[in-house]
């Protein structure tokens, strides 16, 4: 390839390298947001440590098992310390700075679903598991070219590979830890309203803007006729998709709950940019907008249903956000995508293909999660003392308030 | 001396302070507390209704010489009603002793600056 | 008439609310405190080691009729506990009068709604 | 245009979206932070409904009314649901993308002046109409190629057509809906600070930040010398012009007040740029320093012109930011352009057409305003209950607080 | 058993504290308050003048025992002085009962800890 | 040089220009956040202060004191009101940008040091001597061309020239000062918790960030195979050393404290960040990423040393921040180095010329600033009242609170 087109792919990649990145004060202001200002700096703390230990271990590992040479399709071969000055498209060491970052945005998704009651030492551990092998095995399926891949399994930037799983280990992190104390009165779901929705929206729109490093700059590329046209398209889908998804949030919720609720348009937006992920190359703009807001409209009734009906208590609806619309963008490729989806005539193969992918994601993050909580569990504790719940992990785990 | 604490809307507070110095009443302390009573909004989040009764007042507490206690009241029930359910409370309690800090001064005398006593 | 102020953990807030409701305690205020107490927790910011005794507390602030003083007691007496150092403390306190700045009313009147009385 | 180019032109202009995009939580920010706390929920569900509904409505119809084929100069021919992937000197979808993050700033600007008194389900029509008609026929006029582009009026990147529009726009709600409860008491206006200016700051650097997508984006390209020349002096005299303004406003307020004020310093900040934002691209940075100073002390006074003496209560000051320094800097440019303008021997016929352009926006945008804003109040109503007023729109018409 | 409501300066706070452990006085309860009196500064907000009287305070509530009150008056006194105007004030409220949530002592006893009483 | 190469270089310096100017919210949320609410307001104008006022007199006269013709290896040549269209690799003007940024960057260092005590107008003619004296007279030295440059000292994105000479300055500053009122007490230093940490943590991860414009911005191209390996190696280093930082603050403070204090973590990403600025482009991942530990590490002793031992009053920690570590970085580059550093067989001639840069900017940074305190002082006075600076400086110097 010629010089200059990889010195441009080269800038695009680190461009939207530095937006993922800049998404971890996005995920930080939400989840401190939308949780009790007694438990602020454990949380804060929580995404630098998350952050931090994902550059340094995908670094060391991770970006081999998830990269290397493919084992039977199943996981790469790890090499430690990879210090490579190859060029393909773009530099190497761009590409492992931009698989990085993807990386600890799976393991932060974690941090939201246990919220407010997790031990800081397990914390630790079970990211330091997620960031080098629940996240990198199941990307190289499809990443690394593995056999979903080699499946026809579509995820164009992680609806499924990043955002299904960190959700589903975050699932099973909640149903091991249990609900928070006072969450569930004699049966009944009580609201732990979030200390700060100013945060948690400015939290969200860090995201959405973040957002446009994460789709486009999947592409992975921007010189040429063909990247120019697909970073546009995907910026301009990755848009339409959130803003459908915020809109169908807080219509839904006015409707449901008489009120419309920056809360859920919040979460509503989220879930619009998780569901579009999947498919935003190859899905139309009226196909993206109408992801969204089918996004949005699950993530109502999803958060309800887990808050209400499954009594799982998460405290910033990262399961629904993340989860169960990472899932529904990664099936709705079956049926939006513009060659080979359903809706397209393009019959059902390719929504096949999606199933399996969902499922087979699910079943690994979140059996994988299982038997990771339930060790750390039945070792060095998962769950703070009643006390210090009560309390607030601030003082008792770090010894230091975020408000004084 | 007695004390006067009155639980009255937010929104008052600028008219019931104003109407306390036109009475002559210039030294209390305020702050935010939340109160439970008639006056009821719901609230939703995330779906789940919940806290149907409180909602944010302004409480004042007023250390007055007994004489100043009349006044000091009507200046606030005046300033501070709506007509509305929700217009808070006004209670007398007894005082014992005051000291203001800065002089050491005690009794009715701390409550007053000498000299430019109406 | 009593003042019954009572400081309280703040995650017992929820159950000390139902309880006074179920007693039929339905106006009250409520605002944060810090305490100083018995339960201590030691804080170390930046290398210094600090600040070993003041925990979050709510302080409520109830003004009923004599009748009414044993059950709201009770009532947050049984709801609050927890039996670990650092329950909190209820104090009674004197009320001398009592307005309803909506209508004027004073006295007992003011402190419950008329033909809702139990 | 060679390929490689448009790439370059591509990556620019989408960049410079995500960029302007990121104005939003800028705005979000600034207008929750110079209003009161019980506020804060429905004013962050403000922005991020006026950009969702921008995103949404000016894909659909909003951004062919301004740049269809125009109809007699004074609108585009429309056409729904573009979905076009052609190439010009970029993409064409990232123009689109481009053009949608400029129309909703302007509907964002809007919000600040009603802020704290208007119904939401008022708020969202407005928003609606706002972005697919006053904003873009107005637009239509210069950058659609209409008639207030034959005429000579220049106005690079939007100081009136984007900032001017917004701002006469709420000038109208601002008028129509009548100072809140406690703003004029006796006829004497009385301060009602905002509750966190902490936000305010932050939402301003956020802004001055995005304002680099803004105005350098604005050239539209980066491929070339030319290009390469004309971004870079774009930078220049936008930074200039900011830190201008700030500095302007705060000696400013420091000689009239007393005291140096933050919040019209951060104010000051946001007319220098607003009023730099007509002609970035030819003033020199010695006239772009000027026109930032003498925007920040036009700032000054025109907060206290609309508060004190005409009485509007626009609680941002986004009349005197957007409207007034929107006006005064494009006007500007025809004393300060180096080509054609006043002080540098260009005679008066350039600042003529700015002064019509100037004045017909303003016709245009306060008087559609009104009309709206007229149709609404005795329709479905535009100002919340006095009850409601007080205690908060959080609580009532979202159901959720901001802080808990 | 009395109540002694002091309203001191936020920068005092960790003086009368320390004054107040040293008094033996270690149970209370302290909040944030903003106070009106003498002390006044001038706001000016985007051109307009306002608020010239309110200034942040912290108010303690400390229930003692009789015996307690001079010493822990006096504990305050000391160490919250600056004697420039806004030092602040303390005002002595009869308390009529008391109870600790956690054992349900009541009287004298449920303020001071059996054993460490000196 | 081709034209599109020039244009590549120009967008990747521009765009670095942009995410090092956001580097100033994240300053003035770290400042705010680890300060008290009452002085608040103080601290963000002073921030703005300085981002104004530097860009403004750097443009003025700064730039060419730094950058003009080289007078004996001390100074360049001043001349005033540069407007150059000239292009060398890329555009002349976006060269003044990019430094202009770095400029305020050491001006804002200041400005934590000597938070809550000083006079609003001292503050602002300090700021103006460093940004058109101090700085860039030292900044000669090495990116001028001059005397350091000449010796072989190498400095590549500023650990020292820009960061230790801010901390330098703020070092005499926080001395000449004193401590805050109550900040020692009987000779023991007390604890004056940040009033929002939440600020604080967002500040950091938009620094982090920044940084990606910091230092891989500093390589000043992105067109071409060399530039394109660079800027990928130097965001990879950048990244770990700021992890590592960030882990290795987090673990000595709890071993030394018991607890894992986010403060310091916080700090400790910093303290990372700065030392790696340095080397950034010529030590090794692994390299890299002990320097970031050993910086963290150093973080914590170094809050103590200054806190505790030699009680200087320093409430955001910027002299170990950027002072501290600012040096440590440099010397680290004469051991790091993959070329001429010890650890790599290079001897110790590199370390050497490190050695005499970093104690000729101390001198050169603490003496003019010591200077230009005591002038201050004995002048005008550099520090606010005792009322004052307990009632806070926000309703005394400003006539605003930041919150209501
Ligand atoms: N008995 C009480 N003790 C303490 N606070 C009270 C009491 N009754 C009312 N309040 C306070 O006064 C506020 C207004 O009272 P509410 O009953 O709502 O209206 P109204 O007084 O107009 O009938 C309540 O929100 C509460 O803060
Ligand atoms: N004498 C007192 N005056 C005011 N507040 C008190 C007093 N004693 C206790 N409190 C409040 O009650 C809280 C709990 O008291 P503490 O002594 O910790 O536990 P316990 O009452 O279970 O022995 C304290 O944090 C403080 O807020
Ligand atoms: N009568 C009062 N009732 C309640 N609070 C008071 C009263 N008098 C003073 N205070 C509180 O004490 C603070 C200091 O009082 P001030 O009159 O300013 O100074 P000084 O007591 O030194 O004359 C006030 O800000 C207010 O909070």
């Amino acid at each position: 390839m010629e010089e200059l087109s990889i010195s441009i792919n080269n800038i695009w990649v680190l461009v939207a390298t530095f937006l993922v990145m800049f998404m971890q004060p996005g995920f930080a202001m939400v989840e401190a947001g939308f949780t009790r200002s007694k438990n602020t700096a454990n949380i804060l703390t929580k995404n630098l440590v998350d952050f931090s230990v994902g550059a340094i271990l995908f670094w060391i590992i991770g970006y081999t098992i998830m990269y290397g040479e493919s084992i039977a399709g199943l996981i790469g071969t790890p090499s430690l310390f990879i210090n490579d000055n190859g060029i393909g498209d773009y530099a190497n060491k761009t590409d492992l700075m931009f698989q990085t970052v993807f990386a600890a945005t799976a393991a932060t998704i974690v941090s939201g679903a246990v919220a407010e009651r997790t031990k800081f030492n397990a914390y630790i551990i079970f990211t330091i598991v997620i960031t080098v092998l629940i996240y990198p095995i199941s990307g190289h399926w499809k990443w690394g070219g593995g056999w979903l891949d080699q499946l026809g399994f579509l995820d164009f930037a992680g609806s499924t590979i990043v955002h299904s799983v960190g959700a589903w280990v975050g699932l099973a992190g909640a149903i091991m830890l249990g609900p928070r104390h006072g969450k569930y009165v004699k049966g009944k779901a009580k609201a732990i309203p979030g200390h700060n929705l100013a945060f948690g929206a400015l939290g969200v729109f860090i995201l959405w803007f973040g957002w446009f490093g994460f789709n486009p700059g999947s592409q992975l590329g921007a010189a040429g006729t063909e990247n120019t046209l697909a970073i546009a398209h995907i910026a301009l889908t990755t848009n339409l998709a959130a803003a459908g998804g915020a809109m169908a949030a807080l219509f839904t919720s006015w409707m449901r709950y008489k009120r419309p609720a920056l809360s859920l348009a919040l979460n509503g937006a989220l879930a619009g940019l998780v569901a579009i992920t999947a498919g935003c190359d190859i899905v139309s703009p009226g196909g993206a907008l109408i992801i969204g807001i089918i996004a949005g409209i699950i993530l109502v009734f999803s958060v309800e249903l887990f808050d209400q009906v499954f009594k799982v208590d998460d405290p910033v609806g990262a399961i629904s956000v993340h989860g169960v619309n990472g899932a529904f963008g990664t099936l709705a490729v079956g049926l939006f995508a513009t060659e080979g989806g359903l809706f397209y005539g393009g019959g059902a193969s390719l929504l096949l293909s999606q199933l399996i992918g969902v499922a087979a994601v699910f079943a690994w993050a979140f059996g994988t999660g299982l038997i990771l909580f339930k060790i750390i569990k039945s070792t060095i504790g998962l769950r703070v003392s009643r006390r210090i719940e009560e309390e607030g992990l601030d003082v008792y785990e770090h010894g230091e308030n975020a408000y004084n | 001396m007695k004390k006067i604490e009155a639980i009255i809307r937010k929104t008052k507070f600028d008219e019931v302070n104003e109407a306390l110095h036109d009475a002559g009443i210039e030294f209390y302390s305020f702050w935010d507390v939340r109160g439970v009573g008639q006056a009821r909004e719901g609230r939703v989040y995330r779906g789940i209704v919940y806290d149907t009764s409180t909602i944010e007042r302004i409480k004042l507490s007023i250390i007055v010489r007994d004489k100043n206690v009349e006044k000091t009241v009507n200046a606030i029930l005046e300033s501070s009603r709506t007509g509305e359910i929700g217009d808070g409370k006004i209670f007398i309690i007894p005082i014992e002793e005051s000291y203001r800090i800065r002089t050491g001064e005690t009794g009715d005398e701390s409550l007053y600056i000498k000299g430019k006593e109406e």
